[in-house]
């Protein structure tokens, strides 16, 4: 019997969402591979979408694989190659970054980029009746980042929230601490702050605490990593909530792009995965203390 | 002063008097603070360096003035290479470059890249770069000091033929004899001041001698005392791989060791091989205890100390100060945790006095006169008070009135019990100072002359090889 | 400086060292999958040499000359994105067809001879650190393509591209284009370094630029050449880029002046200057494009680790063609 | 070597040129914002200077010997990632108190003086080009912290770090610890490089290792101590860092190599080696620290173009202490 090759090509684990993704990914591989010993799985990681264009011309051109799951780095760079793919007859999954053309991913498994920031938006709105002054830590500049912060910003409109700082974060730690220190010194009074991402938020809190100013009322991350999670359920009134983005969604388009393979079973199709306000009531079903995220 | 086509000029004065300087101006290397200088009876202030050589006046530095990692050959032709359509003319080039070294009996191939040259092939290779050049106006800053006098030979025979084609050529240098025999006009400095111009004819060596140094000079060189001491050093079959073999030799206290021989007989290698500065076998005792060196730093730990013939690449830190460099081999003795930058400063004031180092303490080194910086070089190895020393041509580029000095002081030196060796291409040289000499050949120990066979016709036939004629300028590899 | 016995061998291994560690990736690749030397995948490794091969030919010479250029990769990012822009805002005007193809190449090679010239005039005419001019050039164009793109990608019309994309994917005989003007790139280049009088000044200011000036050659014209050549060169580079990926962003580019840098010194030029060679460079760029190509073809590795695995063999391809005593 | 008739200044613009940038950004930051000089942005400027600070005053003595270290990011990661593991798998044995802080420091101590030493002896030993070694080294050690976190980050006990906070965020007489180890780092440095043994030896190096090594300078140890005390410094410097955010993850440290190099160069040490000071690393760093400061406490430009303005500044910086004739 023939074994399939599926090609799985994602970013590299440059931050912590895409880190967590990273696990995810090689996780999955790992407990098909058990699972299905017809399957084989090329699993390519790249710092730029130049390099991701490289992974997947390697992997038509040498490991000829039936099916391709792919994170983009960026959507438009990938359009072209994986429609190229495409004519090649593999099975495309799309994952979380849509390509610029529509109609080339048999499967689309994503996250809701405007919805995540809708969401945040919404509850800030919802958290500070009174209106207040905020202070926003983008991430690295690219598509994500900007749909993100136009959802946000379309949520709180008109809603006496004032957006008294946005400076990028990069999604790092440490970036997000030098930042929000300086917003400290800048601002006297600050009354929330959305880190847009929970390593933001680590960075944030720190330096927040650092600082001992107590005019913050809380930090609103998002992605949902496992600590962050945690404090929200343990009622942490910094961390008085999170805005799912799970990076797990890699693991779910893996799977259903086996399963389709291994089973012909019909998976095309898109699956959204709505981002989700996770607070002290919910927190315990997004907890997996097991994760590295 | 005037140079005249068809004359040969020599320009002599003691370290530092400026001439150098005076040659660089004349060559539009450097702008005169005033004065000014006429070429074909029009005054002229050189914009750059391609408007002296457009006029056809080219200068040899006193310093190497060649790009290490290049080629002879393109070095030669650097700036002036021949092109055939866009692309360079190679194979003429190359064979213009080996027209031009065979002229000057230089073995060295044309595609040897320069850091990889001896010092000698280096200055031949300076030499027929200006060469080539159409000069009209050649000058000269030491271009012997680095040769032997066989090489000097084929370069004043060179010379004679330019001066009777018309090209008016400036040189200077240290060894007087040279001067006499070659030039037709003279010109003396002394502290940045002409104080002789005129027609060589009637200069001695003497009367040269007296009236750069401004005192009468007596005697070269000093009393030989032959009283040794206990050995201080026993070689006995020191290989040094692809340049010297089996070299044996003792050296007592207070004996000066001389070593003759061609330039490329392997001497400075032999010497640079026991000093753990390159691989090297073979057995070594000093004060009888038999001892393994193999870096430099071992050597000195164990008194012995070598002084490199190259001071601009292996000597002196020519973006330094003085006092960095006087002090850097010894610099331990001057710390106790921290440099005792006082005792470093009372160190050079003590050495520029000792050795009549002339020029500001604030300069850096690559801005002395090439004979203070062998002076400041000499000072800085004698800083770590060495038991054993070996000094590679000691005097290379030093004025007679300063060598006079410097031998009067390796003389004190082994007078004070430490044993020497002198390295020199300069046949004079080792026969008035060194008590006993070896001669090298090709790598080998030739011979060995003392007493009153110490003479230049015994040494020079152990150097050749007794009834070989051509000269060995490189050993064979 | 230290010669040692050196009984010199008639091919040193400066020059083996290098190809040796290319031969060795591609028997490795070759054995660990049969398509590794199928002509899809050759193609494949060439034309994505292609960018940095181009930009390192440009940089072989400005390091042979003593200089450096970190602002490479930035400089084609934001080049790229200009180049967009331009075709993007001359579209209804000049319409889908060859002018419009012609005007972004214009533009490419335009703003690529400016970006070298800048640097070029910053380095050699106001005597500035090429290490900082370039680091700043480096932050500035970087900035310029993120602000240009609105933190976002800039994209070519998607028509546009479709138009455009022959320059990457098509060629004559089979060949891909970008491997035609790597290959042209290289050859006149190498003639360059080893037969034109630019070649031998740009190695003699690298080995010491004051003979060089008293040589009469005008360093500061040779020294603002290798810059000018290199931001052109980016420019060409740039050329085949856009038709490949249809966009650029603050993500483009990123990383590839070290990469330039290492293939060059790989391939064997001397990074302190003084000598350079281009068919090094060319095995340089190989041997990393090799590397990323061979983890790709096999799983024996957590791609973790992959850049451990580069790493170790940048190392190695670099211990293979040592040949002087070391250190001291 | 012809020289110019040179008339030296008593000050000279070397010296003037960064103090003048430094002071120049300090006017700029206290126009913008009068918060600028309070106690508390000077405190939170200073210590965050202190971890590139610490390690470029490594750097400083890398490069015045003639090297280069591209890996100090890297490899700074790297020992944080292994510091925080071992803690965490220490606590369990240990419990939280003051020995598994010392351990935590040992590891990392020991881990940046045998990663130094690594590159020491590549590039000492074997000889190979520290661009090339410094370069493969930044990449395993990226990898590495990629690997040991599985891809994620490494976080410090919630517990131990609560515990271990108090070497970042402590201090005595409100001075932060991260504050007092760069002074101290920096005191000790400066008299090093003038007036030790060491910081002779590397100038004599970095200018000339031929004239060191005939001098009997022991430069394959100076050299490889060089790059053993940066690695040793990168420990410090680790050893201040993991307190503050309690992790270590694959972002760590990037680009903290250009950030030292980029503050040594601006400070006044010559790239190419021979000539150091470590007070011009220190105005070198707090330069670079203070552009982000500034730019974060206005907002005069879009976010994007902060890279810009950087580059700008480290060009200008630079422009300010050029007193040599230009180029050539
Ligand atoms: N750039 C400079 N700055 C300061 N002093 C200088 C500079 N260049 C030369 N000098 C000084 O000018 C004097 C003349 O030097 P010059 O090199 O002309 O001497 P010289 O006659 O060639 O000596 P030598 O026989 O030793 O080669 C020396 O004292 C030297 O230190
Ligand atoms: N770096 C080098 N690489 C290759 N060959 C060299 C190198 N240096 C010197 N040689 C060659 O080695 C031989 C010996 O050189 P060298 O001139 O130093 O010998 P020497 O006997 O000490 O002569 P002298 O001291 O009179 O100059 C020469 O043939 C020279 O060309
Ligand atoms: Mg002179
Ligand atoms: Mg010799």
């Amino acid at each position: 019997q023939d074994t399939k090759v599926i090609g799985v090509s994602i970013p590299a684990a440059t931050h912590g969402w895409a880190g967590g993704m990273n696990y995810f990914a090689q996780a999955a591989i790992d407990r098909l591979e058990e699972a299905y010993p017809e399957l084989d799985f090329v699993l390519a990681t790249a710092s730029d979408p130049g390099k991701q264009v490289n992974d997947i011309e390697d992997m038509v051109a040498t490991r000829n694989i039936d099916a391709l799951v792919v994170l983009p780095f960026e959507s438009e760079p990938l359009t072209g190659p994986v429609q190229n793919v495409k004519a090649s007859g593999a099975w495309i999954t799309v994952v979380d970054r849509g390509l610029s053309v529509p109609g080339i991913e048999d499967l689309y498994v994503a996250g809701d980029n405007p919805g995540f920031g809708r969401v945040s938006g919404e509850y800030m709105a919802s958290a500070m009746p009174d209106g207040g002054k905020i202070v926003v830590l983008r991430g690295i500049p690219t598509t994500i980042d900007n749909e993100r912060v136009e959802g946000f910003e379309a949520a709180i409109e008109g809603k006496n929230i004032e957006v008294i700082g946005m400076e990028h974060g990069n999604w790092n730690r440490d970036d997000s601490f030098t930042v929000m220190q300086d917003f400290l010194s800048r601002h006297p009074q600050i009354d929330a702050v959305w880190a847009s991402d929970d390593d933001m938020a680590v960075g944030v809190l720190a330096a927040i605490e650092a600082a001992g100013r107590d005019d913050v009322k809380f930090v609103l991350g998002g992605a949902g990593m496992k600590e962050m999670v945690k404090r929200v359920m343990d009622g942490d009134t910094m961390i008085p909530a999170n805005v799912t983005y799970p990076p797990s969604m890699i693991a779910t388009a893996i799977e259903i792009t086996a399963v389709g393979l291994v089973s012909q079973a019909p998976v095309s199709g898109n699956f959204i995965i709505g981002s989700v306000l996770v607070t002290p009531e919910n927190a315990e079903t997004f907890y997996y203390p097991d994760s590295p995220f | 002063m005037a140079l005249r086509p068809g004359r040969v000029h020599a320009l002599i004065g003691e370290n530092g008097a400026g001439k150098s300087t005076t040659m660089k101006i004349m060559a539009g290397y450097q702008p005169p603070s005033s004065g000014t200088v006429h070429v074909d009876g029009r005054e002229t202030a050189f914009a750059s360096l391609g408007e002296a050589e457009a006029l056809g006046i080219s200068l040899i530095h006193q310093e190497f003035n060649l790009a290490e990692q290049l080629t002879a050959e393109q070095n030669i032709f650097l700036g002036q290479e021949l092109k055939r359509g866009l692309l360079l003319d190679k194979r003429a080039m190359r064979a213009r470059t080996r027209e031009l070294l065979d002229r000057l009996d230089c073995r060295v191939p044309a595609d040897r890249v320069v850091s990889q040259m001896s010092n000698s092939d280096k200055q031949m290779v300076e030499i027929a770069k200006a060469l080539l050049r159409d000069t009209r106006v050649l000058i000269m800053d030491e271009p012997t000091a680095v040769l032997t006098k066989s090489e000097t030979a084929v370069l004043m025979r060179q010379v004679r033929a330019l001066r009777d084609k018309g090209t008016a050529v400036l040189f200077t240098s240290h060894k007087l004899d040279e001067v006499r025999e070659i030039a037709d006009d003279l010109t003396i400095m002394r502290d940045g001041a002409v104080v002789f111009s005129g027609p060589a004819e009637g200069m001695d060596e003497r009367a040269m001698a007296t009236a750069m140094v401004g005192r009468e000079m007596s005697d070269l060189f000093p009393a030989k005392t032959g009283r040794f001491g206990d050995m201080a050093l026993e070689v006995r079959g020191l290989t040094v791989p692809g340049f010297a073999e089996d070299i044996s030799f003792t050296l007592r206290r207070g004996e000066i060791l001389g070593i003759a021989g061609l330039i490329g007989s392997g001497r400075t290698e032999t010497f640079e091989g026991l000093c753990g500065l390159r691989p090297a076998t073979g057995e070594v005792r000093i004060k009888g205890q038999p001892v393994t060196i193999r870096h430099p730093w071992e050597a000195l730990d164990l008194g012995m100390c070598y002084l490199t013939e190259d001071r601009k690449t292996r000597g002196l830190l020519l973006q330094k100060g003085m006092r960095e460099n006087l002090t850097l081999q010894a610099l331990h003795s001057f710390a106790r945790g921290l440099i005792d930058k006082g005792a470093e400063e009372t160190a050079l004031t003590r050495a520029i006095a000792e050795f009549d180092i002339r020029g500001s303490r604030a300069v850096r080194v690559g801005n002395l006169s090439g004979g203070n910086q062998q002076k400041l070089l000499f000072a800085k190895t004698m800083l770590s008070s060495p038991e054993i020393v070996i000094i590679d041509e000691p005097t290379r580029g030093i004025d007679i009135g300063t060598k006079q000095q410097m031998y009067g002081f390796i003389r004190g030196l082994a007078d004070q019990g430490r044993a020497i060796v002198v390295i020199s291409s300069e046949m004079q040289e080792v026969i008035g100072l060194a008590d006993r000499v070896l001669v090298m050949r090709q790598g080998r120990i030739a011979g060995e002359v003392q007493g009153a066979s110490l003479t230049e016709d015994a040494i020079v036939q152990l150097a050749m090889g007794v009834g070989q004629r051509a000269p060995v300028l490189e050993t064979a590899q | 400086m230290t010669v040692k016995p050196q009984a010199r061998p008639k091919v040193s291994m400066s020059v083996i060292g290098p190809i040796a560690a290319l031969i060795a990736l591609i028997v490795m690749g070759a054995l660990m999958n049969p398509n590794f030397l199928g002509p899809d995948n050759i193609s494949n490794v060439l034309s994505r040499s292609a960018f940095i091969g181009i930009i390192a030919v440009g940089m072989t010479f400005v390091i042979t000359a003593g200089g450096l250029d970190l602002s490479v990769g930035s400089m084609a990012a934001f080049v790229a994105g200009l180049m967009i822009l331009v075709m993007n805002a001359a579209l209804p005007s000049l319409g889908i067809g060859v002018p419009i193809i012609l005007l972004g190449m214009a533009t490419a090679l335009v703003a690529g001879l400016i970006a070298g010239w800048l640097n070029g005039f910053l380095i050699t005419v106001l005597g500035i650190e090429a290490f900082i001019v370039t680091l700043g050039s480096m932050g500035i164009y970087r900035s310029l393509v993120t602000w240009l793109a609105d933190g976002g990608t800039l994209s070519l019309d998607f028509g546009l591209r479709t138009f455009y994309q022959p320059v990457f994917y098509g060629g004559i005989l089979g060949i891909s284009w970008p491997i035609i003007v790597f290959a042209v790139v290289v050859i006149l280049g190498e003639i360059a370094m080893r037969s034109s009088v630019f070649g031998r000044h740009c190695a003699a200011i690298g080995s010491n630029d004051q003979v060089a000036k008293y040589s009469s050659v005008r360093v500061g014209r040779v020294r603002m050449a290798t810059y000018v050549m290199l931001g052109l060169l980016v420019g060409v580079a740039t050329i085949m880029y856009v038709p490949r990926l249809g966009s650029a962003s603050s993500s483009t580019g990123v990383l590839w002046e070290l990469e330039a840098i290492a293939a060059v010194i790989i391939g064997g030029t001397l990074l302190k200057g003084g000598f350079g060679r281009v068919w090094g460079t060319v095995i340089g760029v190989l041997i990393l494009t090799l590397i990323g190509n061979i983890l790709n073809l096999t799983d024996f590795v957590s791609p973790y680790l992959n850049g451990a695995i580069q790493g170790l063999i940048i190392v190695l391809a670099v211990v293979l063609q040592r040949e002087s005593k070391p250190g001291a």
